[in-house]
């Protein structure tokens, strides 16, 4: 068909003056938009390629390129937007669902941005975290209800195994297949040399990853890539993945193309073939289900870690946590729907789950409310942006925060959302070899350490300022926290008061 | 240890510095008939056409001897070595004793037998500074220069003194220019290039006899072609200077034969440079290779000897860059043999042409895209098999890129 | 010494090493001048060299034992016996190409524009890095003393 | 203007406390003489006392402490006790006239047991009965507030400086082997009598100097407990986390301490591993017990007292000891003008404790 309704999204302008036809831009980009006319010795762009992703842009010595979203309008119409009416005409083109990367993009409310932290003023010194100890550890697993001491003052209790993080943060499951190895290594000697945790994803595990096993959360999915003993033993903690927030409900599926030597050794697949994870695991139609494979897991790893279920925010999330923590899970995982994803149908991501703040809200008040949430450890993700978007999850109510966006963003990803098609240029979300090498690992593992490093510093400013020197007391504190903007269900959800009050 | 090295060039200057490298106190004796600081005998072809200065024509800084506590004689001609009471003696009779000699005389143009050429002051060799002074004096803008061959000294004469004269004729007895080194197809663009610039070539003919009063005023060709001469350059050729080396029992074929680490079949006395054959690594013959870079090497590497010192000195063969107004030209190894394998390339008058043997590469003739030739000359000294190479010599990106990967890594990280 | 050491594992081949040390040794410093208006176009000393699996970037290697200064036939090819810096004098260099025939990495350039001379890697340390390795974009290129 | 229990109030405050080991009964003359010195850390909306052994007549009855808004809620209420509790004996507390003191509830205190039957249905443990019989009254009874509720001790607090509140309860004609007080600076309050410190339930009572910042954290913790903050105080927080502890869980007041104040993560990296392992587990179970941010408490009971800073000690705390007397207080002034020549005077650490234990009791 080669009627075309729509038009490029993007506009790519050069500025001729700066240009220098250096052709970097050019040796970059993986979609062919730039190339330099011979015949008139200038540089010309295909924009119908462009995809946004600013490789182009950030490579330019001369920042002589911006990349604009094209301006050209319909006649406005508050209803048939122009993205609908454009999602119309690619559907009528290709038959096809609409896929996407990342995470969900309507402008549904941030309640990270509606909620204030407190300070200490006067009746209660704030605390200085260069010069006072700040602590920012935790402990994630279960916790018995109390200890018993013996008379000496010696612990009796036998404590279930633990995971210690010397800061709430851990970097979410992307396998090794949706990212690069290299993205998937820098994540892993972070995690390993900030002593917090990185997650496998459902991918599986190549070898030379497992030396990095005491900082990994190996994750068992749906569709079991990659699972064996070998693995299960390989990390310090487990994870059962129900749900993703981006695609609640929705299996996975990483084409073939992404299937590699590495990624079909490391899922146990033939190369080239499609990895598709089902919508459900197969073995869990209910709760009693789930208690099953997590005592086998518990089984298999000799109770030796603890074992995480990790589901996608939903409307009866409260309940469903409930259940997880009664069927044995150690760790709660909750992922909102702001989360990202390599791919994912755009109409579930966008219109399908609850958001984080209010999923943990409810979840952590419905779990005091059954007197078990301290017999669990409640983890968050979906779309954790910032050091304060963590302190205002933990005065939520978790324990700790997943981030997986964020640390993209960090190794460079530019939220471009083009991941399901391997050609990403910045060396993440791809396994085509000349992109991959974009990503040195020492550079993307010194990116994580500076940024988990700097959230550190800004947590502890934080609670410092709170007159708070231990982590664990913000846990639950929801009165450092006061609402601004939100209606009384809102704050009532939120178990806060409003600004002011 | 008294070190004594008879000549003031390439070689002297090579065997100074390695001596330096490994003794710093012995005593060091330059005896050379040149009164000049060690001086560039490249550059006189580019000092003549003014654009190289005097100042620039030193080859070391002005106080190179003194920084390297080196004793000289210049001016003086050693007219005999006495091997066994190893001592040089000077034309003015005074002895110099050493314990090690390097005999660095270089060589002297060979003026080859021409009816009338004799004793005229408007003719001269281009070997050394002093002629190049001596020219300069009679060159203007409307004097006429008759060179009399068409090798690099007689090329590069007639580059040097094209621009600054009334005109240049040169006479070839070879078919092209440059004959020892190029063949046809790397011949043309070269004489070509030269024509552009206003030399004219008598090629495959050779001069006869030379008209003159007290000075040549023609030279008269075989074919009776006359061209008005002021300034007649005689480059035909070079001979070794070896006459007094071989009055002491030193052997010598054309030039003084001379082993790997520069010996000669004399105890103590070396040779290197011009003056020496030496052997081409390439295939292993004794030859001589007059060049400047290898004079250096031979030099250094006679020094090293003299000390005892380790040195990883790789031998030399011949490899030559010259450019004639502005087309480069570089030459290494043989031209030509048996089993010799042939790859060429090129276009628009720049053109490649390899020489293999036996998966070796063993000569090369680039002319005008020489860059990055110096990878070649490396395969060349390594002999590395080509067939290990992932690119072809042709290939137009041919670079490190064609090394395996070892290979490749080890040379990234030297 | 110090030398710049190319990763061939990390090397893009984007070449904005060329760049950089273009602009490093232009008369203006300015990226843009000195590519679109600057006489002569300034040189860049690298050699980027670009493969399908592998690409690098190659400069001067600072040899120990230089082969482009023993065969320079005018001395200005010169090692400072101190600092270990392989440079060329231009004011003296003539442009034989002596040696870029001698030099095993084809680490020389030609700058047939600025006056014919050799230009070479100079690790421009005035600013702590060279230029090549300061821009990297992905830490193909490493300043580092490996001795 | 809300009142304590509707919002939560930050305060500053003075402390003090005496004990004498060996249960040697003294008058409350010095313990308001001691708080009295330190009325610049008041500022007249709240003092108090608690006093352990003053009625060894009803030793084995709680003495159920209340204040009445109005006849109304008493009748309510008393009607709710009889219920619950046998009453052996009830009535108005004793009080004088002083200057300063207006607006005071009407104050009674019942010598109660629980009803058997009542107890008996309810299959809790005595302690468990009563203490939700307190929350009960607590939390649904307006205009009611049960202040105190052990046994052969008792609160005696209201709005106003300390020590005239001391004088209007006629402090001196009590004997106690412990006394704690306490003397308010809150930034913003109506001024309730339920509000003032020590806060109490069962036999602990805790008075408290700080505004802990880990408040919520620990409310919700104790809340999944069957606790009630009806008065969002840090004193109802910290008394109930003692309660859990101590009563509850069983634990005893050192494995309490190492909970409230625990050590410092880089103080636990430098122990053997056996007591890693320990801090670990106190450090994942009781995350919610660590009390944060300034503070400095005295946790009476039955057996002695318990005197305890923050982890970076923010507030003050001096203890003091002559023969068998065990002095605590805010300031050191406070201790020597009560006791001249104290054999030893001492400033505790962040978060160790200062434990004085009576002896023949718990």
């Amino acid at each position: 068909m080669s009627l075309q309704l729509g038009w490029p999204d993007y506009m790519v302008i050069r500025d001729e003056n700066r240009c220098i036809k250096c052709e970097v831009c050019a040796k970059q980009c993986a979609n062919e938009v730039h190339k330099l006319d011979s015949d008139y010795d200038k540089m010309m762009a295909d924009e119908s390629k462009c995809v946004n992703c600013h490789r182009c842009v950030a490579l330019c010595p001369t920042r002589a390129l911006k990349i604009k979203v094209n301006d050209l309008e319909f006649k406005p119409n508050a209803n048939w937007t122009g993205s609908a009416i454009k999602e119309i005409y690619k559907q009528a083109s290709s038959g096809g669902v609409l896929l996407s990367g990342m995470g969900n993009t309507k402008p549904y409310p941030v309640y990270w941005d509606k909620m204030l932290i407190n300070a200490s003023q006067v009746t209660n010194p704030s605390i200085d975290p260069l010069r006072e100890p700040m602590e920012t550890s935790v402990l994630l697993g279960r916790k018995p209800e109390k200890l018993e001491f013996d008379k000496d003052g010696k612990l009796k209790t036998k404590m279930p195994p633990q995971v210690k993080l010397d800061v709430p943060v851990m970097f979410s499951a992307m396998s090794f297949g949706s990212i690069s190895k290299n993205a998937h290594e820098a994540l892993a000697r972070a995690a390993t040399d900030l002593n917090i945790m990185y997650n496998t994803g459902e991918g599986g595990l190549a070898k030379e990853f497992y030396q990095y096993g005491p900082n990994t959360i190996v994750q068992i999915a749906s569709g079991r890539f990659g699972v064996h003993p070998e693995y299960l033993n390989a990390g310090a903690m487990l994870e059962i993945k129900i749900g993703q927030g981006a695609k609640p409900g929705i299996g996975g599926h990483l084409p073939g193309e992404k299937v590699g030597e590495a990624v079909s050794k490391a899922r146990m697949i033939p190369r080239g073939s499609d990895a598709i994870s089902p919508a459900p695991h197969h073995d869990i139609y209910s709760i009693e289900d789930l208690r099953q494979l997590i005592y086998s897991l518990k089984e298999a790893t000799n109770y030796t870690k603890p074992v995480s279920v990790k589901i996608a925010a939903v409307h009866n999330s409260p309940a469903i946590a409930s259940g997880i923590a009664r069927a044995g899970a150690d760790i709660i995982a909750i992922d909102g729907f702001r989360g990202g994803t390599g791919a994912a149908p755009s109409r579930v991501r966008d219109n399908v789950g609850i958001p984080i703040e209010l999923a943990l809200a409810a979840v952590d008040q419905r779990l005091r409310e059954e007197s078990i949430r301290n017999d669990v450890s409640l983890v968050v993700g979906g779309s954790i942006r910032n050091s304060a978007d963590i302190v205002k999850a933990i005065a939520l109510g978790a324990d700790a925060c997943y981030i997986a966006s964020s640390a993209l963003i960090a190794v460079g990803c530019h939220m471009c959302q083009n991941c399901y098609t391997g050609k990403c240029n910045w060396g993440i979300a791809t396994q085509r070899d000349d992109l991959v090498k974009r990503l040195n690992p020492d550079i993307a593992y010194e990116r994580l350490m500076n940024l988990i490093t700097a959230w550190k510093h800004e947590i502890e400013e934080l609670l410092g300022g709170m007159g708070i020197n231990a982590i664990e007391s913000l846990r639950g504190n929801r009165l450092m926290l006061r609402g601004i903007g939100l209606n009384q269900k809102e704050l009532d959800i939120l178990g806060i008061q409003h600004a002011g009050e | 240890m008294n070190y004594v090295i008879i000549g003031n060039s390439a070689a002297a200057v090579g065997c100074i510095e390695g001596l330096r490298k490994n003794d710093t106190k012995a005593s060091i004796t330059v005896i050379s008939d040149e009164v000049h600081h060690v001086y560039s005998r490249p550059l006189i072809s580019y000092y003549l056409a003014g654009t190289v200065t005097h100042e620039n024509m030193v080859y070391r800084k002005a106080d190179f001897y003194e920084k390297m506590n080196v004793k000289t004689m210049l001016g003086s001609k050693a007219t005999a070595i006495d091997a066994k009471k190893k001592a040089v003696t000077l034309e003015n009779g005074e002895t110099v004793g050493y314990d090690k000699l390097l005999i660095a005389t270089g060589s002297s143009a060979f003026v080859p037998p021409i009816d009338g050429l004799d004793k005229q002051n408007n003719v001269f060799t281009f070997l050394k500074y002093d002629s190049a002074l001596d020219i300069e004096k009679l060159i203007d803008k409307d004097a006429k220069v008759v060179i009399v061959g068409a090798g690099l000294i007689g090329l590069k004469a007639a580059e040097g003194l094209a621009p600054v004269s009334g005109s240049v004729h040169v006479v070839e007895m070879a078919d092209r220019v440059l004959p020892m080194i190029l063949d046809e197809q790397g011949a043309a663009p070269v004489q070509a290039k030269m024509q552009e610039n206003g030399v004219t070539f008598h090629l495959g003919i050779t001069a006869q006899k030379v008209v003159d009063k007290d000075r040549v005023e023609k030279v008269v060709l075989k074919d009776g072609t006359e061209i008005a001469c002021d300034v007649l350059v005689m480059a035909v050729g070079v001979r070794p200077n070896v006459a007094e080396a071989m009055a002491a029992g030193v052997k010598a074929n054309r030039g003084i034969l001379v082993d790997e680490n520069m010996r000669t079949n004399v105890d103590d006395i070396y040779a290197a440079g011009d003056v020496t054959e030496a052997v081409d690594v390439t295939t292993g013959e004794h030859k001589i290779m007059a060049l400047w870079p290898n004079a250096y090497l031979q030099g250094r590497a006679a020094a090293y000897d003299m000390c005892s010192a380790e040195h990883d000195f790789d031998g030399v063969f011949p490899m030559n860059a010259v450019g004639f107004f502005g087309l480069p030209i570089i030459t290494a190894g043989v031209q030509d043999g048996e089993d010799m394998q042939v790859l060429s390339t090129g276009e628009n008058g720049e053109s490649k042409r390899f020489i293999v043997k036996d998966d070796i590469l063993v000569g090369m003739i680039l002319v005008g895209d020489v860059d990055r030739a110096g990878i070649y000359t490396y395969l060349m000294s390594e002999k590395i098999p080509l067939s290990t190479l992932t690119k072809k010599l042709t290939d137009d990106d041919f670079g490190l890129m064609a090394f395996e990967e070892e290979q490749r890594n080890e040379r990234l990280s030297s | 010494m110090k030398k710049v050491y190319a990763d061939e594992k990390w090397c893009l081949g984007c070449g904005l090493c060329n760049v950089y040390c273009r602009t490093c040794h232009s008369e203006t410093n300015d990226i843009v001048k000195a590519h679109n208006f600057e006489e002569p176009r300034p040189k860049s000393r690298l050699h980027v060299e670009t493969g399908e699996k592998v690409n690098f970037a190659l400069q001067c290697r600072h040899c120990d034992d230089p082969k482009c200064v023993t065969a320079c036939i005018t001395g200005a090819m010169q090692k400072d016996p101190d600092t270990g810096l392989v440079t060329n004098d231009t004011d003296r260099c003539v442009g034989c190409w002596t040696c870029v025939l001698a030099c095993p990495f084809g680490a020389i350039v030609r700058d047939e524009d600025a006056g014919k001379v050799a230009a070479k890697c100079d690790l421009c340390v005035k600013s702590g890095e060279p230029e090549c390795v300061k821009h990297c974009p992905n830490n193909a290129l490493k300043f580092e003393d490996r001795e | 203007m809300k009142k304590e229990g509707e919002i939560r109030i930050p305060s500053g405050c003075a402390i003090s406390g005496i004990l004498n080991k060996n249960g040697e009964r003294i008058n409350g003359e010095d313990i308001i003489t001691s708080i009295e010195l330190m009325r610049d850390r008041s500022n007249g909306l709240g003092g108090g006392f608690a006093a352990y052994g003053i009625y060894p007549q009803y030793e084995d009855l709680y003495a159920l402490h209340i204040f009445y808004d109005d006849l109304v809620s008493k009748a309510s209420t008393e009607d709710f006790l009889n219920r619950h509790f046998e009453i052996e004996t009830a009535g108005k507390i004793p009080t004088r006239k002083k200057k300063g003191i207006d607006g005071e509830p009407l104050i009674w205190r019942y010598f109660v047991l629980p009803r058997r039957f009542k107890l008996h249905e309810s299959e809790l443990k005595e302690s468990e009965y009563v203490a939700r019989c307190v929350f009960r009254i607590n939390g649904h009874y307006e205009g009611a507030y049960v202040f105190s509720s052990g046994k052969n001790m008792g609160a005696f607090k209201g709005v106003g400086y300390p020590e005239d509140i001391g004088r209007f309860f006629m402090l001196e004609t009590y004997e106690a082997y412990l006394w704690t007080s306490h003397g308010r600076f809150p930034t913003n309050t109506p001024g309730w009598w339920g509000g003032a410190h020590p806060f109490t339930l069962l036999n602990w009572s805790v008075v408290h100097n700080g505004e802990i910042s880990s408040y919520d954290a620990n409310r919700r913790f104790v809340e999944m407990y069957g606790y009630d903050c009806t008065l969002q105080t840090d004193t109802e927080v910290i008394t109930y986390i003692f309660d859990l502890l101590l009563r509850k869980h069983k634990l005893g007041l050192k494995q309490a301490v190492e909970i409230m104040a625990t050590p410092f993560w880089r103080e636990i990296a430098l122990m053997s591993e056996e007591d890693q392992k320990k801090f670990e587990a106190i450090r994942a179970v009781y995350s919610s017990a660590l009390i944060n941010g300034p503070f400095s408490i005295i946790l009476g009971f039955e057996g002695g007292m318990l005197a305890l800073n923050d982890r970076i000690k923010l507030r003050p705390l001096v203890a003091a000891e002559k023969g068998d007397t065990l002095y605590v207080a805010s300031e050191e002034a406070a201790i020597r003008v009560i006791c001249s020549e104290p054999e030893r005077v001492w400033s505790p650490r962040g978060g160790e404790p200062i434990i004085g234990l009576v002896e023949g009791r718990r």
